[in-house]
């Protein structure tokens, strides 16, 4: 086992609901991974199972495993858990306006990630590791601001550099980006793959736009319905999607071909829990029929396939 | 306040706490009324000439001996010479007549009246004081031992309110007000210094706490006790003891005399006749307390029991109404805030109103409102009020008082009283007892008891408490 | 003075009359002070934009969070007041005309607003929604047309008895469409309607704005911060920086040749697929270069 | 922060002006005249007048609300028309009881409330969590009075271990000051503190669902130190606020503990002042309150700033 | 179907149970409340008097069912006068600019300094103790928080784009308060109003406990538990109805407050 992360048949269940049905995929050492997907797919919840920090009434069963942690990370007691998060995994959350806590300075909130864990051997150190952080997220005078008096770009950077401080084995972005302008989406992006690389990390970068993942990542897990339903490198499923939901999203948003009409995927993304039985998309899916009533099996590989019944063609990679 | 204590802190057997009830708004007793004043200063800050003992007798106070000319009209008084006041002068008779100058001039409350039959005071000496009356009065010489008697000092009345002086066994040490009024011994005192050398008067509006505060040891007595419901717990506990005996206060359930309903005397006749008297008692007063029947108090020598006068007969009480026709009327039953008078006025409403008639209570805060509404106003038809002042079946039953009760006759035989020897005023007065309750000028639903409660150990409480004043200089522990 | 209602109601639009024209507006929000010497700051949401949008013309407005798109819009359409310039709608200057004066200018121009969650009122049904316009400027409202709009949105007609909460969001924005198309405007202007749609839907709302356009023959003006959306629906683009325009023109030439420097930054910041399959990374984003400006490439 | 500051103040300043003449005017409106009142039903017209001229009555009301100001500012609080008594070291005897009162309550209270909120925050899925928050309902439910009659029966009746009632002075006594001080501080601040254990609770559930609390487990720190390195500062803004209003309220409402122990408060003085219609007496002890309230309410605006970074105007 | 919310389903049960008490006891209670028997003073629990009888003979339990009339009376009346007064400054401080808007937050900050009792006391004053002045006292002491309530919401609604979509519409600020504004404030006005019903029945009790309440004979629950005192000893149940009469309408509102604002607002549960 050589990967950074293995997530094996996570499912995620609310009371009689699931959210996230088994889902399993690897992440490899300094590897970028996107995981995409529309509202309520069950993106944040997977990333969450991951860190341990599910909401108190939501359950995660299966199995996650960290390179480095000898222990399973699903059901681990806190005190495990707390060792792990922030040193070996860290997370950076959507909302850059509320992650911050309002009433401490920023300076001490990125040193006390690194004195949580001991990685620094002191609070002057902690502090000067803080500035050191924050010039690398080129914020570099805003040690002693409060969160209020920072855009909610420079929040993000201040969430991405504590997640960094402790170089973790693997950062999770979840949607990191989608509250912000698209120019300074950029500089966070960069911001985001440059820490990664720079510490070979390994990312796994949530998101529901096709084109940051397209350019952020190397491989892409596109999920539905608490399912992921394709996986393979960013050129092959942008080029040639198998499965009918990733085909029609791709379609859905190509906004740059000349004519007016788009192509649609009809309905609606069901709410949670109210997902169809089988293939998760066989509400939606124009190519349907009887037998996507069962659960499509995985198609493929590990690190390529898909579950459909139905598969669109395969096409030759167009510039490969 | 002044010294809270003079030492570090008295013996515990040499101080006392009472626990009363109403607690005075100001120690000045020559413009404000209430009976807190009196209670609190009368006989132990303040001396009167002569005061009352405790089977009612007029003895000397500050007044050694005095004689009546045979007119009536005039007394000689001989006064004690070694009396000081507080603020070290001396107490001459010149000092007693400025203070019964001070009464028909300065002083504001009713109870001034009862100076107004003096024509002249003359200090013939230090020690010789004549007082000249406009006309003969029994009355006169007994008043001089209520409040309106108390000797002044000429140069110690500017802040009566705060800084009482007078020639008493006590001086006042401290006032917390809405808490405590604490009397010191007064070591220049005349005559006999008292036990006790300090004397703490702690107030509480709520009865309950009250009993508490006896069971906790906060206090050593209860100088009034207003649940008597609770007096089991002290009964059945050897630490205490209970006196029980009689007062001056007669729990009145007044007519408005001056309402149309009220002129015929049946309607007054069927309220008494409709009220249980007894069932009454028992159930707001635990059955303590007497029922008279009339304005007169056992203590006093014209008392006569009153009560077969109109017996609990709720038929006849009915036909009487019937008669009037007045079954069906409504009545305003405006109440004091005051505990008995609650509870009273809720039997009196519930018995009144199986005689057919309609009452309604209402509430007036006391003493402000009730004061003001009932008292000064008349603005009521019956209301419920012991009146504690001793001798006031004049004072109460005449047409300027708050009942408006008008009867010449009445009027007649009290005058008669007041100017004729001894053994008239008791007959005449008993013949004016008599005529109140034939009348049904009020109903007299029955007489305060006086409740006490002391530690076993405290002697000098008084068994019957028939004078305005708490007189603390013979209590003692034994 | 004239009735500007009965001068424009019957007779038609003189040629030279754009759908809307807004010149030299200024808005300042005051804040509260922060210093006894200094005056109270003001923010500048508007600093004196001037547009012209012609009759029937599909209009965006494109710029980020913050820049006064939503304040443009509000001021056009009479729900905030400038703090100076002129608004002029169908030839009818709104700029100081009172609410009571405004009917001529509440049933022509209609909106649509971003959040699907809180542009309808959750207390009332979608029938009772889309009619108010209808009952407030004293139009029959008729179920006839309720059902006639809820079709012409693609929702069934029983849609009308339910409650918003009982609606995905998409379907909620075509509610708020529809209520916006009830009193026949002439303009429609859109606020952001699909930034908060997934992907799959917002497919399905532009097609359906779209649609309506060309049918009823509509004035549209689109504003949004996602440039490659207004470049799919509008013919010609105001960009927005700062609370000022900073380029107008047509939408095919703003985003193939910027000419400001912030329309620049901006076109190269968007990610796009084509881009990124042929290689441009984060860093291409950042700094506008490599793998030339997309031109539809694929397909 | 300085803006804040002159802004609360002016806003203080102007309230406590509105509320002067609010109290006299309503004291004004009252029926009866003061004179008389104070003289009794049986006072000549001259007395009465003579009164209203030794207290200033006869004046226009304008004049006499400056005066009455005036006096308040310089700290003189007048004398009673009905005890003649001086009225300032009256209330100030009383309000340092009430005071003591309160402040020990609140103290009680606190105790009580905000590990116990924070408890039921934490766990409010669990059963101790539940149990914990049904018993802060029910406390919330008991009247304050009723509180203090069982713990007199209980803890001084029954059992005997503390005074039924009374107060003595902490100067005079500490000790009995203590024993005294006990039972009425418990009757109010148990049920204080159930009432703001509920506001914490609420106000750490609120926290508890931040993001940055998650940000902050994320970091690999455990839900409860989590919570105390960044949740507390946080939840104390409404806490605080609610605090601010209970010792406002508690002033005022410590009366039916007062009167229950028997304790020479302010608001046994109102009690007392109302019942005789001692008149500057009451505006006196009404304006006392209220003031008192405004200045806490002004406080607590401060410590928000104190509290939360973003309420102060920075230059950045 | 949401899970049954337990603060709902107890609360509702608590308030309704008063409410039938309080309609039963206009046709039937088991004896006249106000009737004095002196023969049948102090009686224990018994069949025939279930809670026992008080010193003047009157069926306690029979007075604890009127006693429900006067304290949903004055929950109703208080609730009444500061709903009335505090949602429509509410709504107004939210709907108005700056400075109108602050005067009338500032003024109701002012109002904050007269508590309920403080008011009922001085209002008892001037108009006399009765039930109707401690209504109107606790009514007006409710003010400001419904007004602080009310605006909060309404300025949140006011921020809504429906809000906006109406006034596209050509509607008119009032139509807006009366449509879209007070039906979305309601649920807060619901709990803001359980929550002042059980403020309002705890002032009462107090205000009767301090004899500037509900006058005798009306029964009140706070006055019976005031009588009950001097019973301590000897009859201690005269106190334990009462109060605990007291204590669940207080539970009861509150609970009832606490529940209907999870149900309208699930992601505020447990709030409070
Ligand atoms: N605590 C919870 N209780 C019940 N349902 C939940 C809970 N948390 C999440 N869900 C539901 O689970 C589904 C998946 O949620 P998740 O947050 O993982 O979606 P997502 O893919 O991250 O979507 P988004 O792009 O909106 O963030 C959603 O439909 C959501 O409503
Ligand atoms: N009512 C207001 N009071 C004070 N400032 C305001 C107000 N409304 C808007 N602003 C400010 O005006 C500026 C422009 O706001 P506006 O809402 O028009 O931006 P926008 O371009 O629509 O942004 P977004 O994309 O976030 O909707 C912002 O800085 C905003 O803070
Ligand atoms: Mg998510
Ligand atoms: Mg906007
Ligand atoms: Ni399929």
């Amino acid at each position: 086992m050589n990967s950074v992360l293995a997530v094996e048949d996570l499912t995620v269940t609310v009371r009689d609901k699931t959210l996230v049905q088994d889902v399993s995929f690897t992440v490899d050492p300094g590897e970028r991974v996107g995981l995409i997907g529309e509202s309520g797919s069950g993106k944040s919840l997977t990333a969450l199972s991951v860190m341990g920090l599910l909401p108190e009434d939501v359950h995660a069963a299966g199995s996650v495993r960290l390179a480095g942690v000898d222990h399973e990370l699903l059901g681990a007691d806190e005190r495990r858990m707390s060792r792990v998060r922030g040193r070996h995994l860290a997370m950076v959350f959507q909302e850059p306006m509320t992650a911050l806590n309002p009433t401490m300075r920023v300076g001490d909130q990125v040193a006390e990630a690194m004195l949580i864990h001991d990685t620094v051997p002191g609070r002057r150190a902690a502090r000067a590791a803080a500035v050191e952080l924050l010039g690398r997220v080129q914020l570099p005078d805003v040690l002693r601001a409060y969160p209020h008096q920072l855009s909610g770009g420079q929040r993000q950077r201040v969430v991405l550099a504590l997640a960094l401080a402790n170089d973790p084995a693997l950062l999770i972005c979840d949607e990191p980006t989608t509250a912000l302008d698209v120019t300074v989406q950029a500089m966070v992006l960069d911001l985001i793959v440059r820490g990664v690389t720079d510490r070979s990390s390994a990312l796994l970068f949530i998101t529901h736009d096709l084109a940051v993942v397209a350019t952020v990542c190397q491989r892409v897990l596109v999920m539905y319905g608490g399912r992921i339903v394709e996986s393979g490198p960013v050129n092959e499923v942008f080029t040639s999607p198998r499965h009918r939901y990733t085909q029609g999203l791709i379609a859905a948003s190509d906004l740059e071909s000349a004519d007016r009409r788009l192509p649609t995927i009809p309905g609606n993304v069901p709410a949670a829990g109210q997902f169809p039985d089988g293939c998760v998309f066989r509400t939606r899916c124009a190519h349907a029929t009887d037998i996507c009533a069962t659960a499509p099996p995985w198609s493929g590989t590990a690190s390529r396939g898909f579950a459909c019944h139905h598969p669109a063609p395969a096409l030759e990679p167009a510039d490969a | 306040g002044s010294s809270t204590s003079s030492g570090s802190s008295p013996s515990a057997d040499q101080s006392l706490s009472i626990g009363l009830v109403a607690e005075p708004a100001s120690l000045d007793f020559t413009t404000t009324d209430g009976a807190a004043i009196p209670q609190a200063l009368l006989g132990n800050v303040y001396n009167g000439l002569v005061k009352q003992d405790e089977t009612g007798k007029i003895v000397p106070d500050l007044a050694k001996s005095w004689t009546v000319s045979p007119d009536r009209k005039t007394y000689a008084f001989t006064l004690v010479d070694n009396a000081k006041f507080t603020n070290g002068a001396a107490f001459t008779a010149a000092d007693a007549v400025f203070s019964i100058n001070q009464v028909k001039t300065k002083w504001t409350t009713s109870l001034k009246a009862a100076m107004d039959v003096v024509q002249n005071a003359k200090a013939d000496s230090p020690t010789k004081l004549t007082v000249t009356l406009a006309k003969p009065s029994n009355d006169w010489l007994f008043r001089m031992t209520t409040r309106i008697g108390a000797m002044f000092s000429q140069t110690g009345v500017d802040k009566l309110a705060t800084d009482p002086v007078g020639t008493g066994p006590y001086k006042l040490g401290s006032w917390k007000r809405g808490d405590s009024i604490v009397l010191q011994r007064n070591d220049a005192y005349w005559g006999t210094k008292p036990f006790f050398n300090q004397v703490t008067l702690k107030y509480f509006k709520d009865p309950t706490a009250l009993n508490n505060a006896l069971l906790t040891g906060t206090i050593n007595v209860v100088g009034t006790v207003q649940a008597p419901e609770a007096l089991s717990q002290f009964t059945s506990n050897d630490k205490y003891q209970v006196i029980e005996g009689t007062t001056n206060g007669e729990v009145l359930l007044s007519f408005n005399n001056s309402r149309p309903v009220f002129k015929d005397v049946r309607v007054r006749q069927a309220i008494r006749q409709a009220i249980d008297h007894k069932a009454l008692l028992d159930t707001c007063f635990a059955g303590r307390g007497k029922l008279v029947g009339s304005m007169v108090p056992p203590t006093d020598p014209w008392y006569e029991d009153l009560t077969s006068v109109a017996p609990y007969d709720l038929a006849k009480a009915k036909s009487f109404l019937q008669a009037a026709g007045a079954t069906g009327a409504s009545l305003r039953l405006r109440l004091p805030t005051l505990p008995y008078a609650t509870s009273c006025g809720q039997v009196v409403k519930s018995q009144l109103e199986q005689a057919g008639l309609k009452v309604t209570i209402d509430q007036l805060e006391f003493p402000a409102a009730w004061l003001t509404t009932v008292f000064k106003n008349a603005d009521y038809d019956m209301s419920i009020i012991a009146h504690v002042e001793p001798r006031d079946l004049g004072a109460v039953f005449n047409a300027k008082y708050y009942t408006r009760y008008d009867d010449p006759t009445l009027q007649a035989l009290l005058a008669s009283a007041d100017a004729g020897d001894e053994a008239t005023q008791v007959a005449d007065l008993k013949k004016a007892a008599r005529r109140l309750s034939e009348q049904a000028a009020g109903d007299w639903l029955f007489l305060l008891p006086n409740l006490m409660v002391a530690e076993k150990d405290i002697t000098g409480l008084p068994q019957n408490a028939i004078t305005e004043s708490f007189d603390l200089s013979r209590l003692a522990r034994s | 003075m004239p009735d500007p209602m009965a001068n424009r109601r019957s007779s038609d639009l003189s040629v030279a009359d754009p759908a809307i024209r807004v010149v030299d507006v200024v808005r300042d929000y005051p804040r509260p002070r922060t210093s006894l010497l200094r005056p109270a700051p003001v923010v500048h949401a508007l600093r004196g934009v001037s547009l012209e949008v012609q009759a029937g013309e599909r209009f965006g407005i494109v710029g980020e969070s913050g820049c006064g798109k939503s304040t443009l819009l509000r001021i056009i359409a009479a729900l905030d007041r400038a703090t100076s310039g002129q608004v002029v709608v169908e030839g009818t200057d709104i700029t100081h005309l009172p609410e009571r004066r405004l009917r001529f200018l509440r049933e022509n121009l209609q909106l649509v607003f971003q959040d699907p969650m809180s542009s309808l009122d959750p207390r009332m049904r979608v029938r009772d929604i889309i009619a108010e316009p209808l009952v407030v400027q004293g139009h029959p409202a008729s179920g006839e047309r309720v059902r006639e709009l809820l079709e012409a949105v693609g929702l069934s007609a029983d849609a009308g008895d339910r409650y918003p909460h009982q609606f995905s969001g998409g379907q909620r924005q075509r509610i708020s469409i529809a209520r916006a198309l009830a009193p026949r405007p002439r303009i429609l202007i859109a606020d952001e309607p699909v930034s908060a749609l997934d992907v799959s839907v917002r497919a399905q709302v532009l097609n359906l704005i779209s649609d309506l356009v060309d049918e009823l023959n509509l004035t549209l003006v689109f504003v949004s911060h996602d440039l490659s959306v207004i470049k799919h629906v509008c013919d010609r683009v105001a960009v927005m920086n700062a609370g000022e325009i900073v380029e107008t023109g047509p939408t095919g030439d703003v985003y193939a040749a910027p000419a400001h420097p912030y329309t620049r930054r901006l076109v190269s910041s968007i990610p796009t697929l084509p881009r990124a399959l042929a290689g441009a990374t984060t860093a291409d984003l950042l700094s506008g270069s490599p793998s030339d400006p997309p031109k539809g490439a694929l397909a | 922060m300085i803006i804040r500051l002159i802004e609360r103040t002016a806003v203080l300043l102007v309230s406590l002006v509105v509320s002067s003449v609010l109290v006299f005017a309503f004291m004004a409106v009252l029926p009866g005249d003061p004179a008389r009142v104070a003289l009794g039903v049986n006072a000549s017209e001259e007395a009465v007048a003579q009164l209203r001229e030794q207290f200033g009555l006869d004046r226009p009301l304008p004049t006499q609300y400056l005066d009455w100001l005036g006096g308040l500012l310089r700290g003189d609080f007048g004398i009673s028309y009905v005890s003649k008594a001086a009225i300032g070291p009256q209330i100030i005897d009383r309000f340092q009881v009430t005071l003591w009162l309160v402040v020990a309550a609140m103290i009680i209270a606190l105790v009580i409330a905000v590990p116990a909120g924070t408890i039921m925050a934490a766990r409010h899925r669990h059963m101790s969590g539940l149990l914990l928050s049904a018993l802060s309902q029910v406390g919330v439910a008991v009247p304050a009075f009723l509180a203090g009659i069982l713990l007199i029966t209980l803890f001084a009746v029954k059992l005997g271990w503390l005074p039924a009632n009374g107060w003595t002075p902490p100067a005079e006594d500490p000790g009995m000051f203590l024993q005294q001080l006990i039972l009425p501080a418990l009757a109010l601040g148990l049920v204080q503190g159930a009432v703001l254990t509920r506001y914490v609770r609420s106000a750490v559930l609120e926290v508890l669902r931040e993001d940055y609390l998650r940000t902050a487990r994320a970091k690999g720190l455990r839900p409860f130190p989590a919570l105390w390195r960044h949740g507390l500062r946080n939840a104390a803004v409404p806490v605080v606020t609610v605090l601010g209003l209970q010792l406002a309220t508690l002033l005022i409402g410590a009366v039916v503990v007062e009167r229950v122990f028997v304790i020479p408060g302010l608001g046994s003085l109102l009690l007392d002042a109302v019942s005789n219609r001692d008149l500057l007496l009451v505006q006196d002890v009404v304006m006392v309150l209220v003031v008192a309230v405004l200045v806490v309410n002004f406080l607590v605006d401060l410590l928000y700033v104190a509290l939360d970074p973003r309420l102060r105007v920075s230059s950045r | 179907m949401r899970r049954l919310n337990p603060s709902l389903v107890a609360g509702g049960v608590i308030v309704l149970l008063i409410v039938v008490t309080a309609l039963v006891s206009f046709v039937w209670t088991p004896y006249d409340a106000t009737l004095v028997d002196p023969a049948s003073r102090l009686l224990k629990p018994s069949w025939s008097h279930w809670f026992g009888t008080d010193k003047f003979g009157r069926d306690v339990l029979s007075q604890i069912m009127v006693g429900s009339r006067t304290t949903l009376f004055v929950g109703i009346v208080a609730v009444g006068v500061a709903a009335v007064i505090g949602v429509p400054l509410g709504i107004l401080a939210a709907m108005t600019r700056r400075a109108p808007s602050e005067v009338i937050m500032r003024a109701n900050d002012l109002l904050l300094a007269f508590p309920a009792l403080l008011l009922a006391i001085m209002f008892g004053a001037v108009f006399g103790a009765s039930t109707l002045t401690a209504m109107i006292a606790i009514g007006i002491a409710s003010i400001p928080s419904f007004a602080r309530v009310i605006r909060s919401g309404a300025l949140q609604v006011m921020r809504t784009e429906y809000v906006l979509a109406a006034r596209t519409a050509g509607r008119q600020p009032f139509p807006i308060a009366v449509r879209h504004v007070l039906p979305n404030v309601a649920s807060l006005i619901t709990v803001q109003a359980s929550v002042s019903f059980a403020i309002a029945v705890l002032a009462e009790a107090a205000l009767s406990f301090l004899g500037y309440g509900t006058p005798p004979p009306t029964p009140s629950w706070g006055r019976m538990l005031q009588e009950s005192q001097e019973f301590l000893f000897s009859a201690p149940r005269l106190a334990v109805f009462p109060g605990l009469a007291i204590a669940l309408a207080v539970l009861g509102f509150n609970l009832l407050g606490d529940g209907l604002r999870d149900r309208f607002d699930p992601k505020l549960e447990d709030r409070r």
